[in-house]
């Protein structure tokens, strides 16, 4: 299902992988046709004369020449008419573009520091990600909650702003099973490059199976990190460093955590999963209730992936966050065969 | 061999002197306390039921317009002026023209909606 | 422009000619251009705030008129009434600056500060009359009254006879004025919004911006109301800022006059603070109507 | 007319007994100082104080993306590098440089002046433009700002922490010092000029800064007043520009780029004044179409306003908006064709030197038509739908800016510095430096015009690794870049201090600013000139000694 991009030791052109794509490459093709008929035109004319015409005597008075209307009308005229060619080209693109065709499937989008949150029609939600099928239209409706994000897929050749206190929409058509970067391309603050991810052209197929929810190789920690750090954008807060937003989590479990309400609480199974459903039930001393319900989004599977993760960053070992991911998948090997891993605790929740 | 520094400032100091005189000068400044009045009391009345949605802005503006151009034009001796100063004074306009053309152009023809 | 050069070397320099010019008329035209240049530049710079009043008021004008309605006409043409009689006094310091007569051009000078000074008082009044009744739009800026010393109030306290009976249900409706916190509330209510969404004349933006479950949301609408009030205070304060400066400049012109620095040949200082003058006048003319009397006609 | 003659060669005194910087030496004769020679030295001295600082910011950018990861700099100082980099880049170095320097220096020599109409305002434009300067660095040293220099509503309103509101201020303040210069400049360029200096004999360095002027006076206060409403906004939120409560943050963009579109063209327009005197001095030929490069200046200036928003094609703003614009912005490209052209057909049977500032000016030639033909790309809309906001935006500006207006800056600080010193600068050095510039600025940037292409977003302070390889040449490049810019500092301090004098007029140019001594007096000409040649005349007609000179000269330099 994954086919990388090519791997040439300088990449100069990007994939094509949605039906604007030929257009708009087109487009470029042309515009560097014209560049390179101008550029190279006007310096070989340079070259030429500065060469040929180079200084002989100091200070000499070359014969004045003033100027020339009908050199001038020809070459406002010639600019003209070719800039018209370009505009038209960019219009027609953009207006296919931005027309969203009525048939498209829907899908919903919010931006937010720093991470996108998709929902699709039928209800499936991923997080820095987006699975499309092959060969269908695609319409996006993409939102904020806070400040100004750009959706973009270079793959696709299309990106739009995505506005506070608006709807704005784009569309694509998708014609190559693969993985493409997601990028956000309007400055957002602090962790603006980080806020993307992939997006998953499928086989309709695969999209179906998808849709009805697969499953993965993968042992429960490697899962969790992997939806940690990029599917579900928790690092965004949880893994910042210095500027981090989000409570320390490595050596975490088992420990005593203080809320601002004065209690406190043993953090245990149950604990992780009411703080990742229900964030602002308990706010931990020093941190600002901003942390988003996960409510709804995360499956049960995955929740416990998560918890499975994040007690990993506990683990014996020690306490940094390296030697506990490392350590990790080797700690776990019985419990990635078993699925069924949660222990009685953390079916206590809805 | 005589060339002017500026072909179009070709107003000549005693010009500034006698425009209007004190008549003129009063005749336009009841021309602008009747136009205020005239724009009180009409924005009192229901024009834009009345003939048409935005009659009442209409007025009130056009009003205002007119009474601006007596300003510059008499209080402000554009009447007398060069090319130049009236350049100048167009352009001002102009210009404030198209920043207000341009941005309402986005903005009536958008298609998204806010929520 | 032959003697362009020749005057350099005749040392007779006229009072106030600059060592960088030639000669007065070349002083006068410079001073002259470059002040409109100036009044340009000061025309883009209200621009700025012309359009976002513009785009505002395309969105919102149901809050923008209702806004309006609380702003007191009175005042506002009262003191569009004075502007006007400073800028003809200026006008006419400036005729009697070219004329040589020192003491009617004092006199004008005296009479335009003191109409300038007026308009700044009567534009204190209406702050005050609306730090009263908490439509100031920042927190914690407007008359503090707690609950028990409430007290019923006029909506608008200052009309004229003849406004009540166009927006009579505005001057009579009374309501009681709390604001323990001091902060921008707007409780005259939403007919304007209704109104106009039984008329069904709301505008898209309108409609999302006020209304929650199909019915005007006065939280909503306050919000507005409120966006009004800062293009208000904004547009009107930077008016009076410029207002101060002109005072300023008055201030300055006086002391010369009363010096006789003035005459025929040299006026133009009177010349171009007179075009500062009208043009802040200008930019009233203009607020006056958008600000006070859009969307008065609107039966309160 | 007993003074016709009066301003030939042969009556300048190779040096006056006083110039204007031997007319005090005291801080006070300096800061007190209505020369407008003087201020613009100031000027000159205290650009090239921002240039470093912002070419200081702009390596720490390259040396953070010489890797993929965001390793050197954590990504929230990474922000505000290449906010403060841009900030510090276009209003305190691009903007004022050719205008407050180069138009400061010459416009009043060039029309045979003795100062600018109001000198005591062009000195209180130094000043604001100095209190500015403080502003936006006593910003940096609290900590700084991180909204990139665009300051997007609503992240600058309500997300940042950091010091939106004093770089905002700072840029307020800025706006009033290029008000004031624009004021100055139309005015001295009306009322001032000599006896015969009619407007079609202006050297076309005037017109372009008339034109500048124009965009300044027209422009400006629109940015003031829209950091005012920003500034606003976040002291108490007055909620225009605040989507919860009805507001529209894309209204900010749209009264942002109603100036700074514009504001590219005050980036661009001097230098191009520049370019045409170097070529037509280089080639020793007027310039071909005169009237067409005057004019182009003025249309230039005036339908620059009318493009702003090809800015925002993927903003939220209408779609049928954004047709309008790019159709508006192909059209605003025709002149700047025009001139290109013209200048090109200058050297057609031209006598062309290669001296410093011609090498700037060839350079200049074939930056900038590059940096406009991508702007071409970014103006067809429907292929910036994938261009805006990566690299290839960066390459684009970074062409016309850098590769255009700093060269053209260079060019002509080369061209008249023996004029403003009196000295000579080492001609070798100034030729390894321009060579530098010029390789190193384009390994610099074009490498990013494809990274762009790929769809590296803009402002990342990590990327996929996949981009790297581009990166690491572009910070080659950059390095390069920065050894040839470091060099003229070095050879033309030397020379201000140890150089050779020089002559008057050592190109023998017939333009008024040669025609006094270097330096010149403080008042600019002992004689007042009357002007009696047309502009760029290079032949005998202009009353110059040309014979005299050729003898005096031993080689011409190839
Ligand atoms: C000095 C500064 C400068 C100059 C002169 C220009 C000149 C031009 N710019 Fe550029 N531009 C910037 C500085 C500048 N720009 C900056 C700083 C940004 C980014 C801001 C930000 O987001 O941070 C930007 C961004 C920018 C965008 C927005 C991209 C985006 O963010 O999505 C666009 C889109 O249209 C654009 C277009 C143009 C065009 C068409 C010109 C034209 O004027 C160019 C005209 C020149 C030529 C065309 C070349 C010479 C002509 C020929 C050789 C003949 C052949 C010509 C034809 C066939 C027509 N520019
Ligand atoms: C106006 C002018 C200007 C200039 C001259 C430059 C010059 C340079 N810029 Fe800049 N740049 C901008 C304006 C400018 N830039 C703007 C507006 C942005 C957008 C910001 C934003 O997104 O908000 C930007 C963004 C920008 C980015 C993109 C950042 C990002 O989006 O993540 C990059 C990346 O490579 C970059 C690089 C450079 C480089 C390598 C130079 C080089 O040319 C610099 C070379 C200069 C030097 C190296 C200093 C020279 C040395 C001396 C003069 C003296 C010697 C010093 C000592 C002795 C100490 N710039
Ligand atoms: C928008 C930022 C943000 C994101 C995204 C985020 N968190 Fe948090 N998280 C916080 C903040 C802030 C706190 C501390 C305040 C609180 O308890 O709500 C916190 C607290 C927690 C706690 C409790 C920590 C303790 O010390 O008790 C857990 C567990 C947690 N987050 C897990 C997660 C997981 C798992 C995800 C991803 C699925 C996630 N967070 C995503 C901001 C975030
Ligand atoms: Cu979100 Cu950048
Ligand atoms: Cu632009």
């Amino acid at each position: 299902m994954m086919i990388m991009q090519q791997n040439t030791w300088i990449p100069l052109f990007p994939e094509q992988a949605s039906t604007f794509a030929g257009d708009v490459d087109l487009l470029y093709f042309y515009l560097i046709a014209i560049s390179a008929f101008f550029t190279i035109g006007i310096v070989a004319a340079i070259f030429f004369f500065v060469v040929k015409y180079r200084e002989r005597e100091a200070f000499a008075t070359p014969k004045e020449i003033h100027g020339s209307i009908a050199l001038e009308t020809l070459w406002s005229i010639i600019p003209f008419i070719i800039s018209m060619t370009v505009f038209l080209g960019g219009a027609i693109v953009y207006y296919n573009q931005y027309r969203v065709p009525d048939e498209a499937m829907d899908v919903y989008v919010v931006g937010k520091q720093w991470m996108w949150k998709i929902q699709h029609a039928t209800g499936q939600r991923e997080i820095n990600e987006l699975h499309v099928p092959v060969g269908r239209k695609v319409k996006l409706t993409m939102t904020t909650e806070d400040v100004l994000h750009d959706f973009f897929i270079p793959a696709f050749r299309t990106k739009m702003d995505v506005v506070p206190g608006r709807y704005t929409t784009m569309w694509f058509e998708a014609t190559k099973p693969g993985k493409y970067h997601l990028f956000c391309a309007e400055y957002c603050g602090l962790n603006h490059s980080g806020m993307g991810g992939w997006v998953y052209v499928m086989e309709q197929r695969d999209f179906d199976n998808w849709l009805a929810g697969n499953v993965s190789g993968q042992t429960p920690v490697e899962a969790g990190r992997d939806l940690f750090e990029n599917k579900l954008g928790c690092a965004s807060c949880h893994q910042g460093g210095k500027d981090q937003r989000g409570a320390v989590l490595e050596g975490i479990f088992g420990k005593e955590v203080k809320f601002t309400n004065g209690q406190s609480a043993i953090v245990d199974d149950a604990y992780l999963r009411e703080s990742i459903l229900n964030p602002g039930a308990k706010i931990v001393e020093g941190y600002q209730p901003i942390m988003p319900t996960f409510k709804g989004q995360v499956t049960e599977e995955q929740l416990v992936q998560l918890i499975a993760y994040i007690k990993s960053l506990s683990g014996d070992a020690g306490t940094t966050s390296q030697t506990a991911a490392t350590a990790a998948p080797k700690a776990s090997p019985e419990a990635a065969a078993n699925s069924n891993m949660p222990s009685s605790e953390t079916k206590g929740g809805n | 061999m005589e060339h002017r520094v500026d072909e179009t400032i070709e107003v000549q100091q005693d010009d500034h002197q006698e425009h209007i005189g004190l008549p003129g000068y009063f005749a336009v400044f009841l021309i602008l306390f009747v136009g205020t009045i005239v724009t009180y009391v009409v924005a009192l009345q229901d024009l834009d039921g009345a003939l048409f949605p935005g009659a009442n802005t209409l007025v009130a503006l056009s009003i205002a317009f007119f009474k601006m151009s007596c300003v510059i034009l008499f209080f402000m001796h554009v009447r007398w002026s060069s090319k130049l100063i009236w350049l100048t004074a167009v352009s001002g306009f102009f210009w404030l023209a198209i920043m207000f053309a341009f941005t309402m152009g986005d903005y009536l023809t958008r298609s998204t909606g806010t929520f | 422009m032959a003697n362009h050069a020749d005057t350099h070397d005749d040392h007779y320099h006229p009072p106030g000619l600059q060592h960088q010019f030639d000669d007065m008329k070349q002083q006068m035209d410079s001073v002259t251009i470059g002040m409109w240049v100036f009044l340009v530049q000061e025309i883009m710079f209200f621009g700025g705030l012309f359009t976002v009043y513009l785009v505002f008021r395309s969105k919102f004008p149901m809050a923008f008129a209702a806004g309006s309605n609380h702003l007191n006409a009175f005042w506002g043409g009262l003191n569009t009434l004075v502007l006007i009689v400073s800028s003809l006094t200026m006008a006419l310091a400036v005729y009697y600056a070219q004329k040589g007569n020192r003491n009617l051009q004092v006199a004008m000078i005296v009479l335009t500060m003191i109409f300038g000074t007026v308009f700044l008082g009567v534009k204190a009044i209406e702050y005050t009359d609306k730090y009263n009744h908490g439509l100031i739009p920042v927190a914690g800026l407007n008359k503090k009254v707690r609950e028990n010393e409430a007290h019923a109030e006029k909506t608008a306290s200052l009309v004229l006879p003849f406004e009540t009976q166009v927006s009579a249900a505005s001057t009579e409706e009374s309501h009681v004025y709390v604001n323990p916190e001091g902060n921008f509330q707007w409780n005259y209510g939403t007919e304007l919004a209704q109104m106009a969404q039984a008329g069904n004349f709301l505008t898209a933006d309108e409609k999302v911006g006020y209304l929650s479950n199909g019915e005007v949301d006065p939280a909503k609408f306050r919000d507005k109301v409120q966006i009004f009030y800062w293009i208000y205070f904004v547009m009107t304060g930077l008016h009076a800022v410029h207002m101060i400066i002109g005072l300023g400049v008055m201030a300055w012109l006086l002391r010369k006059a009363w010096l006789g620095t003035f005459s025929a040949a040299y006026f133009s200082p009177v010349e171009i603070s007179g075009l500062y003058w009208h043009f802040v006048d200008i930019v009233w003319i203009f607020l006056f109507p958008l600000l006070y009397l859009l969307g008065r006609h609107f039966i309160h | 007319m007993q003074n016709v003659d009066a301003i030939n060669l042969e009556n300048i005194k190779e040096e006056a007994p006083v110039n204007y910087l031997t007319n005090g030496f005291t801080l006070r004769s300096w800061l007190l100082t209505k020369d407008h020679k003087r201020i613009a030295i100031m000027y000159l001295l205290s650009i090239s104080v921002f240039f470093m600082l912002g070419g200081l910011y702009a390596s720490a950018i390259r040396l953070e993306l010489l890797t993929p990861a965001s390793d050197l700099l954590e990504s929230g100082t990474y922000n505000k590098v290449f906010t403060q980099h841009g900030v510090i880049m276009v209003f305190l170095f691009l903007i004022p440089a050719i205008p407050a320097v180069l138009g400061n220096f010459l416009i009043p020599l060039m029309i045979g002046a003795k100062d600018l109409a109001f000198p005591r305002i062009n000195l209180l434009s130094l000043y604001i433009y100095w209190i500015a300067g403080a502003l936006i660095v006593f910003a940096l040293l609290q900590g700084g700002v991180d909204t990139g220099w665009t300051f997007y509503t609503p992240y600058s309103t309500t997300f940042s922490n950091s010091y939106v509101m004093l770089v905002g201020l700072g840029v307020f303040v800025n706006g009033f010092s290029s008000i004031l210069t624009g004021l100055n400049f139309i005015v001295t360029i009306h009322t001032m000029r000599a006896p015969g200096m009619t407007w079609f004999r202006l050297p076309l360095f005037v017109w372009a800064q008339y034109a500048t002027s124009l965009v300044m006076i027209l422009g400006t206060p629109v940015i003031a007043i829209t950091v005012l409403l920003l500034a606003l906004e976040r002291l108490v939120g007055i909620g225009i520009f605040d989507p919860a409560i009805g507001g529209d943050p894309i209204l900010f963009q749209h009264l942002f780029w109603f100036y700074s579109h514009p504001a590219v063209y005050i980036m661009i327009l001097p230098g191009m004044g520049v370019i045409s005197e170097l070529i037509s001095n280089f080639s020793r030929k007027k310039i071909f179409g005169y009237e067409f490069i005057a004019f182009s200046s003025i249309a230039i200036a005036v339908f620059g306003f009318l493009v702003w928003g090809h800015h925002m094609f993927v903003s939220g703003q209408s779609i049928y908006a954004g047709l309008v614009f790019s159709f508006l912005t192909m059209v605003v490209a025709i002149p700047s064709a025009i001139k290109v052209f013209n200048w090109s057909a200058t050297l057609y049977k031209g006598s062309i030197s290669y001296d410093t500032p011609m090498l700037y000016g060839l350079f200049f030639l074939g930056l900038f038509m590059i940096g406009g033909l991508t702007g071409l790309f970014l103006g067809s809309v429907g292929l910036t739908v994938h261009l805006t906001d990566t690299y290839f935006i960066v390459a684009h500006f970074h062409y016309v800016m850098v590769g255009g207006q700093v060269l053209a800056y260079l060019g002509g600080i080369h061209y008249w510095w023996s004029k403003m010193t009196g000295k000579i600068y080492s001609e070798f050095w100034g030729k390894i430096s321009a060579m530098l510039v010029f390789v190193g600025f384009n390994l610099t940037f074009f490498p990013q015009f494809i990274l762009g292409y790929l769809g590296m977003p803009r402002r990342y302070a990590s990327y996929p690794p996949e981009f790297q390889v581009l990166n690491i040449f572009s910070t080659a490049g950059a390095s390069i870049l920065g050894i040839g810019l470091t060099l003229p500092v070095i050879y033309l301090t030397y020379s201000f201090f140890f150089g050779a004098k020089a002559s008057a007029n050592p190109w023998m140019h017939p333009g008024l600013e040669w025609r006094t001594s270097s330096p010149p007096p403080t008042e600019n000409f002992d004689v007042p000139p009357v002007v009696t040649w047309e502009a760029y005349e290079f032949g005998e007609e202009s009353g110059l000694d040309i014979e005299g000179a050729r003898k005096s000269v031993v080689a011409p330099t190839v």
